[in-house]
């Protein structure tokens, strides 16, 4: 195996797993993790509120 | 109600300008309104597409079982109608269906009305023609010979002009959002507006401008027609069903925490999934292998947001026999599950070699871009194309019509390819059965397939039909959209509990 | 999660490591391979094809051959391709240095091409088989290629490129059909596919 | 619309929730006492916690993927096809493939499948008016082959009758390609098949002739027999 690929290979095995961790550090103490709770519930409003059904087929 | 606030089209360009913080966020039906003309033109434009690709379907899978049918022309011959096909369903279709529903999902998501329509006008009408001169070149002998790709050089910067102005307008869509929030099906959508032109314009360039090197093209080529597929159609199929599930049903989904898995699972690993197409083909043995894995990790992406979808339809699955966009959306996510988990064991070195080069790898093809995408977005139109409107589907028989024959036909597709396509490779793998005999092991599958397709043809024309109704519905005189349409009115309030 | 910027990252990195890790590195290891010298025989392969095969290449790929032919030999013990004689060892990158495109194939509806030229070199067949496939191959489901050729009418002699059919499959009498150049060089393509040279890196 | 708003109470399964501020929420999913989850035997949908099955499950994964790399990614070699290359090298965990002589007729019916079937047919009739049969053929079933190995080895061009029809044709050589143990297999074969009954053809007489006939032409250009040149060479033992 040539020396560019060595260095490609040992590059993405340590620099990705590496850089992941300090996205998820970033990102737990920037607080992005925190608020999932409230994600779910975005798509509802006051129109049309959790526990709405919202379609169903045409009368006749 | 047109809100003055609107930024103009230069003024949305420009870096400097952000959303103004006064303006709330827009009304369900300020943005239905909105989303009129440029997404029922998509979906329109579509549905046509969808028609003339089914046309096409009928005659490839009618010529392989009766291949004197339509012999006498060159620009009908098989190898010219398959891809037509392919592509008119693919870019015609399946493409316009999901960008008009992106859009749609983009405005709701980020509580904007839709900016800028006639930018979406403008691309819907280029990407028509840049469709429609694709699919001519191909007839008279100009594709260019990568699956998936084959649409010839000169259709493709139209389709990529076209599709810079849809992109152009997610951005600016998505940099005035007025919902702070970014919903699950977001993610997903930008992520795939984001990914496809980098697929496609890679493609275009390595494949057919300045094609790379011998086997180096076969790399590309999977890795563009695997990711089409992956990084674009399925993303909007998901995004379609995480929000209509919840939505249809009034219940939010069931774990945020899944979602997130789910979503950076799949961007982390499908994405390596193309190599898959070429075991035991001229590939360096690490190349295969890779995508192997890949696409056995892609289980993880898939229980993840099988368990999800589950969980959250659990106690609620008798409003598939009240709702139609629940009843295609369900269909397509359960088919989404089994599809991948399918795609999964065909991607092992051992099925590989059996179903490899057989028509078990057409049937996985529709049965993903099918039964689990399409009719997600038929789903995804039932839904929407009320709303835009403001009028009730003609028909409920219809729309029944259209499930049965689509859901029934599209699974005797796929069982019908998958078992003859794996009778189909063993026999190959018989060194002892001359090639006519593997042939005549197809054939009565091939006839199924002709049937199932028949069946499929009718279900797309009571679609159409109810789409064309509905339209001159529109035309016709008008009615108070709070009685036609559910829940997109306070005034429905009467009919939900309180 | 609502942070724009980290989801945009996310998704670019993404991409961008199967973008590096399936078309960046594969031309970088694979992408400038060059033909060899074969030494038993002293040719180089794989050899530039002749302008007719080239024109015949075109034409199999504007006909889209290619859904349902492959031309791809798997290994010895991976198939029965071998054994069936498509080929007399696998398909490497090499045998497809002068392919643009490369036409390997997914399907194979009929069967692999690889190495036709060398298990059909009869030029006749050829043109019989795309005349009407029925004739030399019972039960195929190959669509004809009769639009290849030209019926005309026949002079005072038959003329010698006539296609020498009988029965069922003759045309008119008074009438006679010759291939077009099309058909020439389609099969002039056909014949030209062989890969039965051994390579360093396969037997 | 404010996002902050408590799940309404009509959510069928979760009417223990009702009031639940989201601070609490957060408070439960991030390990709360075992109390506390009993109050709430369905906490509220949107932020489940992800199942330790599934956690493990996505573990196994991993280390599947891992070990199949390891296993079966040849190094990383661009020109290393065999996934299994390494391990043959290393281990000699499989054993080498064996080269052991395959039956005459196996070989001779897997030759003519490759090479023979297009023209001749599965069933050795041939196609009418263009490709002579060879069950039945007095030139196949002949006492010698001596004529038979000459056309495989050469071809054969213009008229030739056999079985009372006359066929005109030109067959390609196989000299190239085919080893005299393959010729003989396939003659063998022919010999032998669709009822027809004559000796098996040695490899010892295909080498002799492809020695006596090296003379006709080179490589990939040998000149083709005729049927009256075939007639001066006696076909009888």
């Amino acid at each position: 195996m040539s020396l560019v690929n060595w260095i490609l290979f040992i590059g993405s095995f340590v620099v990705l797993p590496v850089s992941a961790l300090f996205a998820l550090r970033w990102a737990i103490r920037t607080g992005q993790l925190e608020n999932l709770n409230k994600g779910a519930l975005v798509i509802f409003n006051d129109e049309e509120p959790v526990g709405r059904v919202t379609d169903r087929f045409p009368r006749p | 109600m047109k809100t003055s606030t609107a930024p103009g089209f230069l003024q949305s360009l420009s870096p400097a300008s952000r959303p103004d913080p006064a303006v709330p966020p827009a009304a369900l039906a300020e943005i239905d309104q909105s989303c009129r003309g440029p997404v029922l033109f998509m979906f329109v434009c579509g549905v046509v597409w969808l028609l003339a690709g089914t046309v096409f379907a009928l005659i490839t899978s009618w010529k392989m079982h009766d291949p004197a049918f339509l012999a006498g022309y060159g620009w009908l011959t098989f190898g010219r109608v398959r891809p037509v096909h392919l592509n008119l369903v693919v870019y015609g279709f399946a493409n316009q269906a999901a960008v008009g529903t992106a859009l749609w999902l983009m405005c709701r998501l980020c509580r904007v009305p839709l900016m800028h329509g006639w930018m979406i006008i403008v691309s819907t009408v280029f990407w028509n023609i840049g469709v429609l001169v694709g699919a001519v070149g191909i007839l008279a002998g100009d594709s260019t010979g990568i699956e998936w790709l084959e649409f010839p050089p000169y259709a493709a910067p139209i389709l990529f002009f076209s599709y810079a102005l849809i992109g152009v307008w997610t951005v600016i869509t998505f940099r005035f959002r007025r919902e702070p929030h970014l919903y699950v099906s977001q993610w997903y959508l930008l992520a795939a507006f984001l990914w496809f032109p980098w697929l496609y314009s890679a493609a275009e360039i390595l494949l057919v401008l300045e094609p790379v090197r011998g086997t180096v093209q076969a790399a590309v080529n999977w890795w563009f027609a695997h990711n089409v597929l992956g990084l674009w159609f399925t993303p909007i199929g998901l995004a379609a069903a995480y929000y209509f599930i919840p939505k249809v049903i009034g219940r939010p989904i069931h774990s945020y925490y899944l979602s997130a898995l789910g979503f950076w699972s799949l961007a982390l690993f499908y994405n390596w999934n193309g190599m898959h197409h070429l075991v035991g083909g001229p590939m360096p043995a690490w190349l295969v292998s890779v995508s192997i894995v890949a696409s056995v990790m892609m289980l993880i992406p898939v229980v993840t947001v099988a368990i999800n979808h589950h969980l959250t339809m659990r106690g609620h699955f008798h409003h598939l026999k009240s709702s139609p966009t629940l009843l295609f959306i369900v269909f397509g996510a359960m088919n989404y599950t089994a599809t991948s988990v399918h795609g999964v064991l065909s991607a092992l070195r051992s099925v590989s070699e059996v179903t490899h080069f057989t028509h078990h790898t057409i049937g996985h093809a529709h049965h993903g871009m099918y039964a689990f995408f399409t009719m997600v977005m038929f789903g995804s139109m039932y839904y929407i194309v009320p709303r835009l409107t403001q009028r009730e589907w003609p028909s409920a028989r219809l729309i029944y019509l259209h499930f049965w024959t689509c859901g029934l036909g599209i699974m005797l597709y796929v069982g019908a390819l998958t078992l003859g396509g794996v009778l189909q490779g063993f026999a190959m793998n018989d060194p002892n059965l001359a090639f006519l005999k593997v042939v005549a092991v197809t054939k009565p599958y091939l006839v199924l397939r002709s049937l199932s397709g028949m069946l499929m043809t009718v279900g797309h024309i009571a679609f159409a039909w109810s789409l064309g109704w509905i339209l001159i519905r529109q035309l016709g005189p008008y009615r108070d959209p709070s009685a036609v349409v559910l829940g997109s009115s306070k005034s429905q309030s009467t009919g939900a509990p309180a | 999660m609502n942070y724009g910027p980290l989801l945009f990252l996310g998704v670019f990195l993404t991409l961008a490591s199967s973008w590096v890790g399936l078309v960046l590195v594969p031309q970088i290891q694979f992408g400038r391979l060059e033909p060899v010298k074969i030494e038993e025989t002293g040719e180089i392969y794989p050899m530039a094809r002749s302008g007719l095969a080239e024109q015949g290449r075109e034409l199999y790929r504007a006909y889209g051959c290619v859904y349902c032919h492959s031309q791809q030999v798997r290994a010895e013990d991976f198939g029965a391709d071998i054994q069936r004689g498509w080929g007399k060892r696998r398909s490497v990158a090499r045998d497809y240095l002068r392919d643009k495109p490369v036409l390997l194939g997914t399907m194979r509806t009929g069967p692999d091409l690889t190495n036709i030229g060398m298990r059909q070199p009869s030029v006749s067949w050829h043109l019989l088989h795309l005349y009407d496939p029925q004739m030399t191959s019972a039960g195929s489901i190959m669509p004809p290629y009769a639009f290849l050729f030209d019926r005309q009418k026949q002079g005072l002699q038959k003329s010698p490129d006539a296609l020498p059919l009988s029965g069922k499959f003759s045309p008119d009498p008074g009438y006679e059909i010759i291939p077009s150049p099309e058909a020439r060089a389609l099969v002039a393509y056909l014949l030209s596919l062989k890969s039965s040279a051994s390579l360093p890196e396969v037997k | 619309m404010n996002p902050e708003v408590p799940t309404p109470p009509e959510t069928p399964s979760g009417n223990a929730r009702n009031g639940v501020n989201p601070a609490e929420d957060r408070r439960q999913v991030s390990g709360a006492p075992a109390a506390v989850s009993r109050e709430k035997p369905e906490p509220g949908e949107g932020h489940q916690p992800i199942s330790l099955w599934v956690i493990a499950f996505m573990g196994a994964l991993l280390f599947w993927g891992g070990w199949y790399l390891q296993r079966y990614s040849g190094n990383y070699e661009p020109l290393v096809y065999d996934e299994r290359a390494t391990l043959k090298l290393g281990g000699g965990m499989t054993a080498a493939p064996t080269n052991a002589p395959l039956d005459p007729l196996k070989l001779g019916r897997r030759v003519y499948a490759q090479v023979c079937q297009t023209c001749h047919q599965e069933n050795g009739l041939g196609v009418a008016g263009q490709y002579p049969p060879l069950a039945q053929s007095e030139w196949v079933q002949a006492p010698s082959p001596a004529r038979l190995i000459r056309i495989v080895l050469n071809g054969l061009s213009g008229p030739i009758q056999v079985a009372g029809q006359t066929y005109d044709n030109a067959m390609p050589a196989w000299r190239d390609d085919l080893s005299d143990a393959e010729v003989a297999a396939v003659l063998t074969f022919i010999r032998q098949e669709w009822g027809n009954q004559a000796s098996p053809v040695e490899f010892e007489e295909v080498r002799t002739i492809r020695e006596q006939t090296a003379n006709r032409g080179s490589r990939g250009l040998w000149t083709a027999w005729t049927v009256s040149e075939l007639q001066q060479i006696s076909d009888t033992r």
